[in-house]
């Protein structure tokens, strides 16, 4: 098989490359069935709640016989069978004040797939300190968000939400639903943007916020400044959860 | 007449995704005010960016009759 | 969990669907799991074809120990343990002239995920004279096109491409190569078209092309309309593989 | 100029995804001629369609400078 564009060299960068995903839930399992089935270097997955039977219409790694067990392993035990040449890593944790630089610090590029505003917020700070690029996602009832943040210099999640919002402002996808293949479509697309950085292809939507409207199949892709300001971060806050 | 497209938790608290602005909303400071009058329930959504033209847009921001602008709360669903 | 606009008896329309996807390959990957998750009645496969270690980099249900496994068993055995619910009817074939009608006769709505162009005009031509909808879907290098065909009198293949191509004029994806998020996000637009028009939310892209560039990040909803003689189809043709 | 946006194996014999038409291709007859000439590669494709302003244009669609034309031919991979 041969793409054009995409040779010895792209695949090589592919391989080599270090890659953290935080949480394993529905935004991450395209991010981790894709990344794994291309053949990324080093997978690390950092993740430690258990899986539920009202996660599983939109996590579709997991079966109905994985209910109760951690989410971490019962990802890792799919995705070696997948292709036992990427190196997992897990990470039974959440990220916290307490770990985020020191996780964070060992990879090239971070994939967002928390459920959280306060995690968000974390990535972006620790990113922002360690000088990583990272890919935002979310999603909300029917439609979904995702930008490259902190890539080159580019804007950061405080440049496109420069407000921390109130717990009540972003329910998340337990509190309100959401169809199980939205966080598929905005996982994939993340999974996409994350091959874009680490093999030097297309255009990275950094500098832009693009938000995808499931309902009527269309996207809006906002540009976006970065704030130099944001770019200074020398410090995490004393936490991210005083928003719950 | 200005469109004003809605995302997210915003368009649940307005009641509707897409929105006509009468024409003295001529900048992006009037729109967050007629929005705070009309639609006292965004209150809660302090974080709400403005896009114009597909470009997010200061208060200072001017707005006219043609534009295409955005309200987009930020969303933290996974 | 609730989700505005789509309550209880959505839900029951979704349980009560009758989905044939055509190919078990990298289209259909997304399509198939995310259908299993969020619970559809019954998900009819059909495909002929044995899993390659070459498929694994975009299909991505498929595991290394299953290569040289045919590819509808493999399918079946983790979709049956990822939602035990979904009833899964196995059509151990590839689509033919011969068989066409009778399969699709039984079933409510198809999702082309094939990989060549004689395919996409038998489905097409099956469905148009059975009366179904069905969602197509396809991929060249880091492109898709995408669109919901023959809906309540909607523009069919046909009308997207009335000229039937030549062999060379449509390389598939074992000869040009695809990356292999690709057909993840084409197949994950397609599974979100079967939900909306299954369950009748939003606006299916009925009399629209969806253009999507990967390396952009942009897309092109381009408006087309049905052509009547188009929706007249009485047969089959002789055979739609004269191009191969 | 009117811009062509080119799609699929059109841009792989074109070697272009984009490019500027001459002032003087004022319908899709004339693009189809231009398309011909030029890029006699393109001939083994023909089934392309043409869509002028996120339209799919027959060959009398005008065509002016303001326009934006995509070239799409049908894809097969899966």
């Amino acid at each position: 098989m041969q793409l054009t564009g995409f040779g010895r060299e792209k695949q090589e960068a592919l391989s080599q490359a270090r890659v953290l995903v935080v949480g394993a839930g529905g935004l991450s399992m395209p991010v981790l069935q894709y990344l794994t089935a291309m053949g990324v270097g080093t997978l690390g997955i950092i993740e430690n709640d258990r899986v539920a039977l009202s996660n599983l219409h939109r996590q579709v790694l997991y079966e109905t016989r994985d209910a109760g067990k951690p989410k971490l392993y019962a990802a890792i035990a799919k995705l070696s069978a997948q292709n036992p040449d990427v190196e997992l890593v897990p990470h039974a944790a959440f990220l916290r004040v307490e770990n985020a630089l020191e996780i964070i610090g060992s990879y090239d590029l971070v994939i967002d797939g928390c459920d959280n505003i306060g995690t968000r917020y974390l990535v972006n700070d620790a990113c922002v300190m360690l000088g990583k690029p990272f890919i935002y996602g979310a999603v909300f009832q029917y439609e979904g968000q995702l930008s490259v943040c902190n890539f080159r210099g580019s804007a950061t999640y405080r440049c496109l939400f420069p407000q921390v919002p109130g717990n009540a402002a972003v329910p998340g996808c337990n509190e309100t639903g959401v169809l199980g293949i939205l966080p598929g479509i905005i996982g994939s697309y993340q999974a996409a943007e994350a091959l874009k950085v680490i093999c030097g292809i297309g255009s990275p939507l950094a500098n832009q916020l693009l938000c995808i409207d499931m309902l009527t199949g269309g996207q809006l892709q906002i540009r976006c400044r970065p704030d130099p300001a944001n770019l200074q971060i020398r410090e995490l806050a004393a936490s991210y959860w005083q928003y719950f | 007449m200005t469109k004003l497209l809605v995302f997210g938790a915003a368009s649940e608290v307005m009641g509707a995704r897409n929105i006509s602005l009468p024409p003295e909303i001529d900048s992006v400071k009037k729109l967050r005010v007629f929005l705070q009058q009309h639609y006292p329930g965004l209150k809660r959504l302090n974080s709400l960016m403005v896009a114009v033209n597909r470009e997010y847009a200061e208060d200072a921001c001017p707005i006219s009759g043609s534009d295409e602008v955005a309200l987009i709360p930020p969303v933290s669903g996974g």
